[in-house]
C-alpha cells in the first residue's frame, strides 16, 4: 500500500536539532518506564501500571507532529504520552506516587495522568471511553472554528468496543477533525490480535464506517511521523475523520503484574530487534547526524531526569485528607453548596470531609490489619 | 398573571433563552431537530438556531453522551437529550466513569459542564423496557448534579440553572407531565439546586414527592383534608443532588410523621434513601415510622390494568399518611 | 452487484400453493396492521405502535425460506414477524390489547411480542439490543452442534449502536451460524439514512468486521426469499454469518404517533408504486397461477381472520391483577422463596401481590385523576 | 477437618465441578481461557475443559453479556465473566432490560439462566474508574438474584447454586478477598439464595456487613468485646436478593440496635435500603436510629492516603456501634 512505497523513500532524518529532542524524548520515556516498573515493586506506585515499553516510536512520532494547540487523549497507557507532550517528568512520577505535585493531584495515578494546559485531555481507563471525548473535543474546534486537530490514541482491543463503531459513524457523519491513532500491539492484555478481532487489518474496520485509514510501521520513528504528519494535516484542511494504525509491540507485559503466559520469549526478543530507539540511534549514527558520544549523552540526560523525578515524587507530600472533596463539585450561583451528608447534623461517617483527618488516625492504629491485607491482595492480578 | 403553558413548552423556551443567551449552549439527541423530539420538547428550536446547534445523532447513546462530554471539556456547553431515561443504561459509563468521574479524578483542571435531558416514569403502557424510572440510580453517583421538576415554572427555572451550572446535570422529565399546564413568570427566572418546595403547608403528616408524584402528593393531601381532616404539608424535592434535607427535616420535626412517594421500584430507591436520612436525623422526633409507597417490584408490565397495579396511586398515599396516624387520633 | 444480477432470473414463481401461502401471509400482516392502527386510536391497543405496512415481501420473504427449527428475533416492529412464523392473529391481537391470551400473556405489548414455541424470540424495544441474543442463540446452536441458523431483523438505524460493531465482530470470531437481516426502510424515526449513517451502503459496514453483506429489493418478495435463502443455507452450510440488507420502505410514520413532517408525500407515493402485494400478485395473475378472484379471495379471508382476531381479543380478559408477580423469579432448590416484600411482616403498599387487587378498587374509585391523565398525556409522542 | 483453601480456588472449584456435572454450563469473557482470568480464578479451566466451554471474549461488555443471555434462550447455562464490575455499566442495558425482564416479559414463556461474575471493591489504588462497588445498584433491579459470598465456602456453595438457578444472577466478588484462606468442605454443599448467616451472636449490637465489610464487621466486633465489653451479633446477608431480612429482623428484635457496613457510597446504599426496611419492620424495638458505615461520597482516589480515608474501616464500625449505645450505658 501507499505507505509501504512512502515508507522507503522516507529516511530522510530532519535537522540535528529535532533528532536530539526526538531521540531524548523516546529515551526519556523508556528510562521512566523502567524507573516506573523498579517504583512499583518497591510499591511506591500503587494500583495497576502499564508500560509502554517498545511503543515510543508510536508515541513520539505521533505526538512530535501534533501542533502545540491540537488536543491529545489517550489510554492508562500514557506516561510516555505525557512526557512527550512536555509534562515534566517529575509531574508524571509524583502522579504514580500518588502525591500531591502528580499531573493528576494523585487523583488518578497511573492509569489517569492528565495534563490539560498542555492539551492532554487524559489519560483514561476504560477501554474505548475516550472515543467518544475525542468526538466532543473535535465538535468544539468545529463548532469554534478552529482548525485545531484532536488525535485520539487507543489499542487494538479498543477496536471491538461499541465505543469505536459508534464513534467512527458520528465523527464521519459529521466531518469531525479527529485522527484516531491505533496503537496496535497484537495483544489486546493476553488475547491476541487473530483472537479477539475478525478482521486484524484494523483500519479496514474503519473504513466500513467512510474513514479512511493507513497502516504505518510503529517501530519506525520516521515513518510513524510520516504517516500521522500526512493524515493529520489532511484531517486538519478537509475536516475529515482519519484512522492510522500503527504496528507496534509491548515488550513488557500487559501490566507489572502479567505472567505473560500468552507469548513466547521468542516472539518478543524478535520485536527487540526492530528497537524503535536503537534503529533511530543508528540511522542517526550513520547519516553522521549524531555521534555515539552525543547518543551516550542523550541517554544520560534521560537517566538523569528520571532521577530527578522520583527524588522529587519523594519528596512531594500525600494530598492533604481534608483535601478528599475537593474539586467533586463547582460551587457556584446555581448550585450554591453541596454537602458530603447532605448537611445532615450527625454525618454518616466516612462522608464529612472534616472527619477525615480523624479517619486517618484511626487507620494509622489499625495498620496492621491493612498490612494483612496488602500482603495478600494488594496486588490482586498477580498469582499467589 | 403570569402565563400558563404547558411544560413542554416552558421546557423549550428556557432551552430558548439559554441558546440565545449563550453561543457555546447546543442541542443533541436523537431525532431532536427535524422531527421536533419525541416528546416535541424542541419543537421549533432547529427553525431558529440551525444545524450547528439542534443536532440530530445516530443511535448511539454511548458515544452521544460522551461526545457531549468531550465538547463540555473543549469548551462548549452541551445539553444531550435521551430520547428516554430507559436508553441511559447503555450510556451509564459514560455518565459515571467519565462525565461525574473527571473532574474529581483530574484534580479540577477541567469542567464537565454539560446537561443530560431524559425523559422517564410510566402510565403510558411502554412495557417493561419503557418505563423505567432511574432517579434512585443517578442520585446514588457522587459527581453528577440530579434535578426532576415536577411544575412547569420549576423545569424552566431548573433547565436554566442547569445549562448555566458548570457540574454534569442529569435532568430528569416524566412523560406524564408534558402536557400539565402552569403559570411561567416572564423573564430570567432561575432555580437554585438543593432548594425544596414547600407545596402545601400542614402540621399532622409531611408527604414529599418528586416527578408525577409530586402531583400525586397534593392530591393525597386535598383527601386527605377533605375526608379525614388531616392536614398534610406536602415537599418537593425539586432536586436530588444536592437534597434540600433541612427543609424536610424541619417539616417533620413539626408534624413528626413523613409519607415518601416515588414511582420507581422499592428496593434501594429513592424513598428508602429519604426514609433512612430522615430517621437518622429525626429519629426523637418521629411518632410513627416513615412510610414509603413506591412502584412494584417488577418490569413494568403492559397490559394497563397490570400497570395501574404496578403504579403508586393517590389511594395508598393517603393509606400511608393514615398508617402514619393510626393510634393518634 | 451478484444480487442486481440474479434479480432478473428469479421472475420464476413457486408452485400454485406457495404462491396461495405466501400471498396469504403478506395480505394478513396489511390487513392486520391497518386493523392494529384503528384499534390504537380507539385506545383499545396501547403504548407504542409500530407498523410494518409497506415491508411485508421482507418479513415473508425471509421467514418463508427458513425452517421451522430456525430462530427468529426481531425488534418492536414484528406483529408481521410473529404472524408469519405462524402465531395466530388472535394471540397478536390479543397482546396488543393487553389481554391474557396475548401471545406475551398482555406482559410485553405491540413491542414485545414473542412465540418461544415457534422460535420467535421477540420483539424487543431496544434498538440493537437483540443483536447480542441472537449471536447467543447462534451459539447455542453451535455449541449443541445442530444446523439452525438464527436470523436476526434489525433496522438501519440499528446499525448505528454500539451492539451492531461489538455482535458483528464477535458472530464472524466465533463463525456464528446466524444471519443479519437489515430492514432497511431509509428511515430511523424521523432520521433518513444519510443523516444518520455515514455509509449508506448498510453490508459495508459489515464487511468492515469481516461479514459478507447483500442488498436486496425488499420489495420485491422474489428476490428477498432468493438472497435470504441462499445466504441463509450458505450461513447453515458453512457456519458462518452474514448480512442482508433489504431496501424496503414504511408507508406509514415511525409510529402511530408520527406526524411526518419528515418526508414528502411524494416520496411515500412513489414507494406505494412498489408495493409489493401488488406486484406479487400481479406476476401471480399474469403467468396465471392464480385468478384475479382467488387473489380477492385471500385477501377477503385476510380481513375475516383480522376480524376475529379483534373479536377474540375483545373477549379475552385482562390479565388478573393477583398475576402481577407471576414469573418474575423461578422458584427451585436453589432459591426456595422471594417476597416481593422482603417477607416483611408490614409490606410497603404496592409491594404485596396480594394486595394487587386492593390497589384495583382503590383506581376504580380514582377513575377521574386518571381519565384526566389519558385526555392530557396519554399518547406523549403526539403535540398537542 | 476440610481443605483451607483461598476464595478464588474455592470458586474456581466450584464452576469445574458444576462444569463436569452438567455440559450445557460454560464460561466466556475477556483473557479468563489462556491468561486464566485477571484475578486468576479460571487458571486451569482451560485446559481442563478446551476452547469450546472457557471462551476469550473481545471487549465488548455488552455483547458478551448479551450473548450469554441469547446462549441461555437457546438452552445452556452460561457463566459470564466481566473483568471486573466497573466494566458492567457497559453491560447495563443487556443485564436490566433484557436479563431481568425477559423471563418477566415473555410471561415465562422462556427463562435466563446465567450467571454474570464480577469482581469488585476498592483499596488497590485503582483510582475512580476501577473501584466500585454496585451491589446497591443491581439489589434495586426486579428479577435479578444478587450474590456477595465473604469466605471460600459460601464463594463455592453460592457459585454451584447460581448455576443451577434458572434465574439471573449478579454474582459479586471482593478483589481483596480472592487470597483469603478458609476451610471449605469436600463435597457437592449448594447453599440456597436468602440464606443470611449469623457470623457471631451478641445480644448488645447487631453489625451487617457483606463482602470485605463482612470481615471488617468480625474485627469491629472483637474490639467492641476487647476494648469495651461490648457483644456483638454480626450477620452476612451473603446474598442481597432475595434478602433474608427474617434473620436480621430478628437478631434486631434481641439487641435493638443496628449497625451497616459497606464499601459503596453512602446515597441510596445498601445501608439505606436495609436501614430503612430495618427501621419499617422493628421501629418499636429500635433504642437508636439504625446507623450506617459506607465509603466516602467521592470517586475512589488514587493516592493510598486518600483512598484509605475514602474507605469504610473497623474504627469507624466501631465507632457506630458504640453511637447506637451511647446513654444506653
Ligand atoms: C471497558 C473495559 N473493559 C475491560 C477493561 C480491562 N482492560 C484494561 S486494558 C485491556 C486490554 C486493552 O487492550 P488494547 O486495547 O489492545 O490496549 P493495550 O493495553 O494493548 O495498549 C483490558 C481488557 C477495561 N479497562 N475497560
Ligand atoms: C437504544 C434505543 N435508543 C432509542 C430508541 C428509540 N427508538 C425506537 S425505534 C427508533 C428508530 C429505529 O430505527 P431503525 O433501526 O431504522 O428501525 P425502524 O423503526 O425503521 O424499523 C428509535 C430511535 C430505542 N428504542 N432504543
Ligand atoms: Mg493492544
Ligand atoms: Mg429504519
Amino acid at each position: 500500500d501507499s505507505g509501504a512505497a512512502r515508507l522507503e523513500q522516507v529516511r530522510t532524518l530532519p535537522d540535528r536539532d529535532t533528532c536530539l529532542e526526538l531521540l531524548g524524548q523516546m529515551s526519556l520515556i523508556r528510562r521512566f518506564e523502567e524507573e516506573a516498573n523498579r517504583q512499583y515493586n518497591r510499591a511506591r506506585a500503587g494500583g495497576f501500571l502499564h508500560l509502554a515499553i517498545g511503543e515510543e516510536a508510536t508515541i513520539v512520532g505521533t505526538t512530535s507532529v501534533m501542533r502545540p494547540d491540537d488536543n491529545l487523549i489517550g489510554t492508562y497507557r500514557t506516561h510516555g504520552h505525557a512526557l512527550s507532550r512536555g509534562t515534566p517528568a517529575t509531574a508524571v512520577m509524583a502522579e504514580l506516587f500518588g502525591k500531591v505535585d502528580g499531573a493528576s493531584g494523585g487523583r488518578g495515578g497511573s492509569m489517569h495522568i492528565s495534563d490539560v494546559g498542555r492539551r492532554f485531555f487524559g489519560g483514561h481507563g476504560i477501554v474505548g471511553g475516550n472515543l467518544p471525548l475525542a468526538a466532543g473535543l473535535a465538535l468544539a474546534s468545529q463548532y469554534q472554528g478552529t482548525d485545531q486537530v484532536t488525535v485520539c490514541m487507543f489499542g487494538d482491543g479498543a477496536t471491538n468496543t461499541g465505543n469505536f463503531g459508534e464513534t467512527m459513524n458520528l465523527a464521519a457523519l459529521w466531518d469531525l477533525p479527529v485522527l484516531f491513532l491505533v496503537e496496535n500491539n497484537l495483544y489486546g492484555m493476553g488475547t491476541s490480535l487473530e483472537r479477539h478481532s475478525a478482521v486484524t487489518d484494523l483500519s479496514q474496520k474503519a473504513r466500513g464506517y467512510g474513514i479512511e485509514g493507513e497502516r504505518v510501521d510503529g517501530m519506525d520513528l520516521l515513518a510513524v511521523r510520516d504517516g500521522v504528519s500526512t493524515h493529520l494535516e489532511q484531517v486538519r484542511r478537509e475536516s475529515r475523520p482519519a484512522l492510522v494504525e500503527a504496528f507496534t509491540y509491548r515488550y513488557r507485559g500487559h501490566s507489572a503484574a502479567d505472567p505473560e503466559t500468552y507469548r513466547e520469549e521468542e516472539e518478543v526478543l524478535q520485536w527487540r530487534e526492530k528497537d524503535p530507539i536503537n534503529r533511530f540511534a543508528e540511522l542517526c549514527v550513520e547519516q553522521g547526524v549524531l555521534t555515539e558520544a552525543e547518543v551516550e549523552e542523550v541517554d544520560a540526560t534521560a537517566r538523569q531526569t528520571v532521577d530527578e523525578a522520583v527524588q522529587f515524587a519523594e519528596g512531594s507530600p500525600d494530598p492533604p485528607l481534608d483535601s478528599l472533596y475537593d474539586n467533586l463539585y463547582v460551587v457556584s450561583e446555581t448550585m450554591g453548596w453541596y454537602a458530603v451528608d447532605q448537611r445532615s447534623p450527625e454525618p454518616h461517617r466516612g462522608e464529612r470531609s472534616s472527619e477525615a483527618p480523624e479517619v486517618a488516625r484511626r487507620l494509622a492504629e489499625e495498620g496492621a490489619s491493612r498490612i494483612e491485607e496488602r500482603e495478600d491482595h494488594s496486588r490482586p492480578g498477580v498469582r499467589r | 398573571m403570569s402565563p400558563v403553558i404547558r411544560l413542554r413548552e416552558a421546557l423549550r423556551d428556557g432551552l430558548a433563552e439559554e441558546m440565545r443567551r449563550d453561543d457555546r449552549v447546543f442541542l443533541m439527541g436523537e431525532d431532536i431537530a427535524v422531527f421536533q423530539g419525541s416528546f416535541k420538547v424542541t419543537e421549533g428550536l432547529l427553525a431558529e438556531f440551525g444545524e450547528k446547534r439542534v443536532r440530530d445523532t445516530p443511535i448511539s447513546e454511548n458515544t452521544i453522551v460522551g461526545t457531549g462530554i468531550g465538547a463540555a471539556m473543549g469548551g462548549l456547553r452541551p445539553v444531550v437529550e435521551l430520547m428516554t431515561v430507559n436508553f441511559s443504561l447503555l450510556a451509564l459509563d459514560q455518565i459515571v466513569n467519565h462525565a461525574a468521574t473527571i473532574p474529581y479524578m483530574f484534580n479540577g483542571q477541567i469542567r464537565v459542564p454539560m446537561v443530560i435531558r431524559m425523559p422517564g416514569g410510566g402510565g403510558h403502557q411502554l412495557g417493561p423496557t419503557h418505563s423505567h424510572s432511574f432517579e434512585a440510580l443517578f442520585l446514588q453517583i457522587p459527581g453528577l448534579l440530579v434535578a426532576c421538576p415536577s411544575t412547569p415554572a420549576d423545569s424552566k427555572a431548573l433547565i436554566k440553572a442547569s445549562i448555566r451550572d458548570d457540574n454534569p446535570v442529569i435532568f430528569l422529565e416524566h412523560e406524564s407531565l408534558y402536557g400539565l399546564k402552569g403559570e411561567v413568570p416572564d423573564g430570567d427566572h432561575v432555580l437554585r439546586f438543593g432548594e425544596a418546595a414547600v407545596r402545601r403547608e400542614g402540621s399532622d403528616v409531611t408527604i414529599i414527592g418528586i416527578l408525577k408524584m409530586a402531583h400525586t402528593a397534593m392530591k393525597a393531601a386535598d383527601e386527605l383534608a377533605d375526608r379525614h381532616g388531616i392536614q398534610a404539608e406536602v415537599i418537593d424535592p425539586r432536586t436530588l443532588r444536592p437534597l434540600d434535607l433541612d427543609t424536610i427535616l424541619e417539616s417533620v420535626r413539626k408534624t413528626n410523621r413523613a409519607v415518601i412517594l416515588e414511582e420507581g421500584w422499592p428496593h434501594g430507591g429513592v424513598g428508602a434513601n429519604l426514609s433512612t436520612l430522615i430517621t437518622e436525623q429525626a429519629f426523637d422526633y418521629l411518632d410513627a415510622p416513615v412510610q414509603r409507597v413506591t412502584g412494584a417490584d417488577v418490569p413494568m408490565p403492559y397490559s394497563k390494568r397490570l400497570e395501574q397495579a404496578a403504579m403508586p396511586h393517590t389511594a395508598s398515599a393517603v393509606e400511608a399518611a393514615l398508617a402514619t396516624l393510626e393510634g393518634a387520633r
